[in-house]
């Protein structure tokens, strides 16, 4: 700690500093707490977005708990979450890999390359993947149809139709999957979005983590005997234990919040009888579609502890072992 | 500076970045400028935007130059197009009417269910009554027969598409018309059918199963119509109306000539109609017939999706709206033509005694329409463009460029649309087999039948099952929404007798003449109380006949 | 120290925001303000308008805008989406207190119909009766009349009958139909005339009396119908009824001939245009005998 | 990290796996290069291998319809960027160097807002931005993203700089240096790495912005790019061609970016990881 402090009575001759905090303060307290202010204000308000508020007390929260469409949300919110743990799988998996690659030259060249996709807009890596998803021009359903896996499909669902395990016929011989206009199959779909899930800013961190594992530790473990597998258990994941934990946070503010994702790839009311419909975009749904921006708020309110709680859980009992 | 210079000049991308961000302020700054209605050397002018989800290039650029056109009339003003795909409108309009940036002219009327329930609030009071307006003449019009005409009455349906009934005022001014037909790929017809289009349903059946032979010996994936679950219905109905025309009599108990929900509802409920009369039949096994000929799957299929099938050349036929001709006109490679869906003649002999005629399009209203903000600082220029778009010659010219159809009364449409002009001549929808409630076992099990799953039978069975479960509640639906209409009517009766009884405020908001207001919502209140009366009356008549056991519901 | 104020300031800022909408009650005169009532009021936004009038109520206003706003809260508790119908009755009554024979009208009118839509229907109806004899020649008992026909006609949710309404019994149908008669013979030329002819038209094709329907539609066009789709709804009705029930085929022909004529733009001028070739077919063939086509066995 | 011995098959596996990665990983730009030739009836023929001829007017037309979204993507990521930088740095130097009164709990005030989601913000942010004249304006959406994105970092610039020897600070004083002097001749200079992979993040992340343009622009000509795009695949009848051609003229600037800076930025994630 080589901070300076400055007390209170020599504030005098140390003004100057506010000064230069006062641009960044400024601005946090106009466009981050100020709204953020008015949202939890008119969370108890019936507010149309526009001029017209009434005041409602907790109205807004009661209705946000017993809104069908919310416990729902949440519910698609807790899949993706869990889909998103295992979507961090080949994150891991190909740093450690690439370090794990001996020449030296041979794993630079690997993470200039994987950096590479990093320049398309996130725009149109979402509209290429609704692309992808179309039913009629799209390359899954042409790479389903070529290998025969969609055949395999249609029996396993026949299969599990007829061993009562699934209810109905989502895939049926010669028929196209409708991937994002059918209400069974969107989550499958918004699960497997962005395969083969390799985060880029995820590997250049876990290799950093990776780097300070120092070489007489492998040797050791080579003289040992240690297989591959072990190695990574016990020497490699916990020394990028924390840089997991901070992915982890990402993750849970990034999963809970985002929902561009669903705006783009289905629509403000959440693709074929709202099947995706997120927190976040019911939300978005309720402020610019059906101008309820008060119960919009209110449920702005209610992510904002939801992820305040998951996030305190996270740091408290995903402990880092040194 | 010159330190700067030097430093810059070690880091080439900054160099380049900040040459770059130099080009792209000289962009951003051009664009404010003439945003705001500059010019270089010119005086400022008045801006006004418009707004709207007609993204084909073609609209576009007949949109443009009717614009072109008005600013030389106008070198004052000068009019933009915001171009927002139909997905996104309904959120994008709501938005810049909550920040007070929406442009002066706005496309209204989209958004679904949740859309339609709001524009009546939005018109109320985002959008300028256009009352005072309509009953003028259309300045112009000059020189014209309809120079002394009001401007609603130029109108071929007398700008009722421009009829706000909940607010009982005029708030949209339409600019063009629609109906819908069945395009083919005129090459591919030829090739494999021959010259003239079926006529006939047989023909046309006859000619599906020659298009998919044909597809099959070529290896081509082709079928015989494009279709999606939208495109389907328009089959679907336009047959629905041809067979069942005569149950307009029947059914129609209040004798009002539309036979209501609950109307065709109750009679189904209680056997008094049954599924399997034999027009009713005859209707589902054609459409069962046709289906064949639709890609596997199309009810999962989107719109756009169709009409790709169809512009690729991957099938002959799809039905879709006027509104598509020019877009499907440019992209085709094909030659495109356009005929009605035929029906099956009298000599038929399995549907032909059924037939009566085709679906009428005598009630179509003018589409396309605009409404003119409040916060419009130039809604007075605003109307004033409205006025010139849809002044005889204009209205015209931009429907021809645009390939639609025009609204206002002598206003010829191009030749090529003479085979979209509303034909009068045809019946109107006389039957509802949904029922109230039961929409979702309908499209579901409809479905399996039409794919083949059940039986004609089966469906019937399953169907009237799904039926008596659910109507009762979804009647008492209709009824609880029917009475929040009228609700609301009463709720406009009591502005206006309020304004009546010259309550300040109330008379500043109702807007034209009060007295005249008064009675007409009071007529609607009246017409809509007996309406609900004698459905209500119907329904318990058809549901005592349903407790009835069997054998005994003659009357 | 400057936390304080940042946060002074937001709480300020943030309180002048969330009260923007309350605090213009000053910036504009009351009667602007009402007129602000009134319009949320006409887009249903009704806790804005109550707050606007009750702003107004509160204060020293003029008896014509105090009427305006107890008029205006009245009407928002009666007609909201839900309705508070205690607070309405309150605010007619206050009504009834100023001193003109408008409010006092409105008062009347507006109690009776709040007992009505709470389902107290003896009350509603002795109530609307009041109107009708308190102030026979007012805008008020013409309307008074028609909501007490339609409460007398009107069918009652009822679970134990089947289809979960029971639908009105024969003599309060015929209270209903001597109720609108007596009113129309009484104020002919009353503006809600044509409005109450439909209303008996509708009940007597109920009652399936087609003569005295088609009598009350004839009326009712001869008075003049403001809305166009409604007088097509009768030219149909008269046309249709008199071909299929009464066999006045001249009548037929003659409202056909109108329809087509006046209604060329409507989804029934192919079905009139080809019953009124059918209508000319059978007087040609003169006193058509009993030819006409039997479709009507349902009605 | 090279080690003694390594088996031919563990070798093979590895760079195969990561060949494999690397094709997916690439698809989507062979997807969009190899679509972006096409028209309409080729690319329903054979969507996925390259035909003759080769349309390069679809080029032409993707430029025309985003070109105009380039300009002002690279207006407001630039203007951001640096708005955010400029602030971050100025009280990144304050948080780290001393410890004025009340710092501490500014710091919490400021830490709270990381997990603030964005999203519960929208709609007053949007109401306040209009009360403030800042909607349908590329300024105040640059503003409005600088005051959101400058807290991470802000977050990392403070452990940087807290970290840096006090000498060379001392030095500085000594020469007479104030504050703001201070910060150019010994924060930028020392921090540049990190400042520089920062400001590439905000960069990306102002470029692909998309909610907040989306409902606080208003006029066509001022839309950023990811917006644009969006509003382009709404068409009714896609032009896939024109379309791919867009999309991917749309990554060329930051491709242009990135072959300048990648090795800074591959160190700079490394460094920041390993600090923050």
């Amino acid at each position: 700690m080589a901070r300076q402090t400055v007390r209170l009575r020599q504030i005098k001759s140390h003004w100057p500093l506010y000064l230069l905090l006062l641009p960044a303060l400024g601005l946090i307290a106009t466009f981050m707490y100020l709204p953020a202010a008015t949202g939890i204000l008119h969370s108890f308000y019936r507010w149309d977005g526009d001029e017209l508020a009434t005041y409602i007390g907790a109205d807004n929260f009661t209705k946000a708990f017993t809104d069908p469409t919310i416990r729902h949300a949440f519910a698609v919110v807790g899949i993706l979450f869990v889909a998103n743990l295992f979507k961090m799988i080949p994150s891991i998996i190909t740093a450690v890999v690439i370090h794990r690659v001996i020449s030296d030259k041979a794993r630079y060249v690997y993470r200039l390359l994987f950096v590479v996709p990093m320049v398309i807009p996130g725009m149109v890596v979402l509209l290429i993947w609704k692309f992808f998803y179309n039913p009629v021009v799209g390359l899954l359903n042409s790479f389903l149809t070529a290998t025969h896996l969609l055949d395999l499909f249609v029996k396993a669902n026949a299969w599990l139709v007829n061993v009562h395990l699934a209810d109905k016929a989502i895939f049926m011989a010669d028929r196209s999957p409708a991937w994002l206009g059918d209400s069974s199959l969107v989550i499958p779909a918004l699960i497997f979005w962005g395969f083969p899930w390799i985060g880029i800013i995820g590997v250049l961190i876990y290799l950093s983590g990776l780097e300070k594992i120092p070489k007489s530790v492998y040797e050791c473990a080579d003289l040992d005997g240690v297989g591959w597998f072990r190695k990574f258990v016990y020497i490699e994941l916990p020394l990028i234990a924390t840089q997991v934990r901070i992915n982890l946070v990402l993750l849970i503010i990034g999963v809970l919040s985002d929902y561009g994702l669903m705006l783009v790839l289905l629509d403000s009311s959440g693709g074929p009888g709202g099947a995706a419909m997120v927190p976040g975009l019911y939300m978005y749904y309720n402020a610019f579609m059906k101008r309820e921006a008060g119960y919009a708020c209110a449920i702005g309110i209610l992510l904002f502890f939801i992820i305040l709680a998951l996030t305190f859980i996270n740091n408290k009992f995903v402990r880092v072992e040194k | 500076m010159l330190s700067l210079w030097e430093n810059l000049r070690k880091y080439p991308a900054l160099l380049l970045l900040v040459l770059v961000f130099a080009a792209s302020c000289v962009v951003v700054a051009v664009n404010a400028y003439r945003g705001a209605g500059g010019a270089v050397g010119q005086e400022r002018k008045k801006v006004l935007r418009i707004a709207h989800w007609q993204l084909e290039q073609g609209i576009r650029n007949a949109i443009d130059q009717l614009i072109a056109d008005y600013e030389k009339l106008h070198p004052d003003v000068e009019v933009r197009q915001i171009l927002i795909p139909e997905t996104g409108y309904f959120q994008w309009v709501n938005t810049q009417l909550i920040g007070r940036t929406a442009p002066d002219m706005i496309e209204v009327g989209s958004g679904g269910t949740v859309g339609w329930a709001l524009w009546p609030k939005f018109y109320a009071r985002y959008f300028l009554p256009l009352d005072r307006y309509v009953d003028e003449p259309n300045p112009y019009n000059k020189g014209t027969a309809l120079e002394k005409v009001p401007w609603r009455k130029t109108y071929f349906d007398e700008m009722d598409g421009g009829y706000e009934e909940t607010l009982q005022s005029y708030y949209r001014i339409p600019l063009s018309a629609f109906t819908e037909r069945l395009y083919y790929n005129k090459d591919l017809v030829e090739e494999v059918w021959g010259p003239t289009f079926p006529t006939t349903y047989e023909e046309f059946l006859e000619m599906c199963r020659k298009l998919a032979e044909y597809g099959k010996k070529n290896h081509r994936r082709l079928v015989p119509i494009a279709g999606s679950g939208y495109n389907f219905r328009q089959f679907f109905n336009a047959y629905r109306t041809a067979f069942t025309a005569d149950y307009l009599d029947p059914l129609d108990v209040d004798w009002n000539g539309v036979v209501s929900r609950i109307e065709s509802a109750g009679p189904i409920y209680s056997g008094r109609v049954k599924l399997t009369e034999t027009p009713i039949r005859a209707n589902f096994e054609l459409v069962r017939e046709l289906s064949e000929f639709f890609p596997q799957g199309y009810t999962s299929l989107s719109r756009d999706e169709a009409v790709f099938l169809f512009l690729q050349g991957n099938a002959a036929m799809i039905t879709t709206g006027s509104w598509d001709y020019e877009s499907l006109g440019v992209q085709s490679e094909f030659h495109l033509a356009v005929t009605e869906i035929p029906l099956p003649s009298k000599s038929n002999p399995r549907y032909g005694s059924y037939v009566a005629g085709p679906q009428t399009e005598a009630g179509i209203h003018g589409g396309f329409p605009i409404g003119v903000t409040k916060m419009s600082r130039n809604a007075e220029v605003a109307l004033d463009f409205l006025q010139y778009a849809t002044s005889l010659k204009k209205n015209e010219e931009v429907n021809r460029a645009m390939y639609w159809l025009p609204v206002i009364k002598g206003a010829e449409p191009r030749d090529e649309l003479r085979p979209f002009a509303p034909h009068t001549e045809g019946y109107s929808a006389s039957i509802e087999y949904e029922g109230p409630g039961a929409e979702m076992a309908y499209a579901q099990i409809s479905i399996e039948y039409l794919s083949g799953k059940l039986s004609y039978e089966e469906f019937v069975d399953q169907f009237m099952r799904a039926y008596h479960r659910e109507v009762p509640a979804g009647i008492q639906d209709v009824l609880r929404n029917d009475e929040q209409t009228l609700n609301q009517e009463m709720r406009f009766a009591a502005i206006r007798r309020a304004a009546l009884t010259s309550a300040p405020g109330a008379t500043a908001v109702a807007t034209g003449d009060s007295a005249a207001q008064y009675k007409r919502i009071m007529e609607a209140y009246v017409a809509q109380v007996g309406v609900r009366d004698s459905d209500i009356r119907d329904w318990t008549d058809n549901a005592r006949l349903a407790e009835q056991p069997a054998g005994q519901s003659g009357r | 120290m400057r936390l304080a104020k940042l946060s002074v300031f937001a709480i300020v800022v943030a309180a002048v925001l969330a009260l923007g909408c309350g605090s213009k009650h000053d910036s504009g005169s009351l009667d602007a303000l009402l007129a602000e009532g009134w319009q949320a009021y006409s887009t249903g936004d009704f806790d804005f308008a109550a707050e606007c009038f009750r702003g107004v109520e509160a204060t020293q206003a003029t008896a014509d805008q105090t009427y305006s706003a107890i008029l205006g809260l009245a009407t928002v508790y009666h007609l909201q989406s839900n309705p508070d119908f205690g607070k309405a009755r309150e605010y007619y009554a206050l009504l009834a207190s100023l001193d003109t024979q408008n409010a006092r009208k409105q008062s009347a009118l507006g109690l009776a119909r709040v007992d009505l839509a709470e389902g107290k229907d003896a009350d509603g109806q002795s109530k609307l009766t009041a109107v009708m004899r308190d102030y026979p020649d007012s805008m008020e008992a013409d309307e008074a009349a028609i909501h007490l026909a339609e409460s007398l006609f009107a069918p009652r949710a009822d679970e134990s009958k089947p289809g979960g309404f029971g639908v009105a019994g024969e003599a309060s149908m015929q209270r209903g139909l001597k109720l609108l008669e007596d009113r129309l013979s009484a104020r002919p030329g009353n503006p809600l005339a044509s409005a109450m002819h439909m209303m008996l038209a509708n009940k007597y094709i109920e009652l399936k009396t087609f003569d005295k329907a088609v009598e009350n539609l004839l009326a009712a066009e001869k008075d003049g119908i403001a809305v166009e789709r409604l007088r097509s709804v009768v030219v149909w009705r008269i046309a249709r009824i008199s071909e299929l029930q009464l066999k006045d085929y001249g009548l037929a022909e003659r409202y056909y001939q109108r329809y087509v004529h006046d209604f060329g733009r409507t989804e029934l001028y192919y079905r009139a245009l080809k019953s009124l070739e059918r209508v000319r077919a059978l007087t040609a063939k003169e006193n058509g005998q009993s030819s006409a086509p039997q479709q009507n066995e349902g009605a | 990290m090279s080690r003694t011995s390594e088996s031919p098959l563990a070798r093979w596996l590895k760079h195969g796996y990561l060949w494999i990665m690397l094709a997916l990983v690439f698809l989507p730009f062979y997807v969009m290069l190899v679509v972006s030739f096409k028209d309409n009836k080729q690319f329903s023929n054979h969507p996925w291998a390259p035909t003759w001829p080769l349309h390069w007017e679809n080029w032409i037309v993707g430029w025309n319809t985003v070109g105009v979204c380039i300009a002002n993507s690279i207006f407001i990521a630039v203007l951001t960027t640096v708005i955010t930088l400029c602030v971050a740095v100025l009280a990144a130097y304050v948080f780290g160097r001393y410890k004025v009164p009340f710092a501490d709990l500014l710091w919490a005030a400021i830490l709270v807002l990381m997990l603030m989601p964005g999203v519960a913000n929208l709609i007053p942010l949007f109401n306040l931005m209009r009360g403030l004249h800042l909607l349908n304006s590329l300024v105040g959406l640059c503003i409005v993203s600088a005051a959101g994105g400058q807290i991470v970092c802000l977050y990392i610039l403070r452990n940087f700089i807290e970290d840096m020897p006090k000498e060379f600070f001392e030095c500085a004083r000594i020469d007479g240096a104030s504050h703001l002097q201070q910060i150019i001749h010994v924060v930028i200079p020392q921090c540049g790495g990190i400042i520089s992979t920062l400001a590439i993040l905000n960069f990306v992340g102002a470029w692909n912005s998309f909610i907040l343009p989306l409902i606080a622009i208003r006029d066509p000509e001022k839309l950023p790019l990811a917006v644009g795009l969006y509003q382009l695949q709404g068409a009714y009848v896609k032009q896939w061609g024109p379309l791919m051609a867009a999309y991917f003229i749309s990554a060329v600037p930051l491709v242009v970016l990135f072959a300048f800076t990648m090795r800074f930025f591959i160190r700079g994630i490394s460094e920041g990881a390993i600090k923050g």
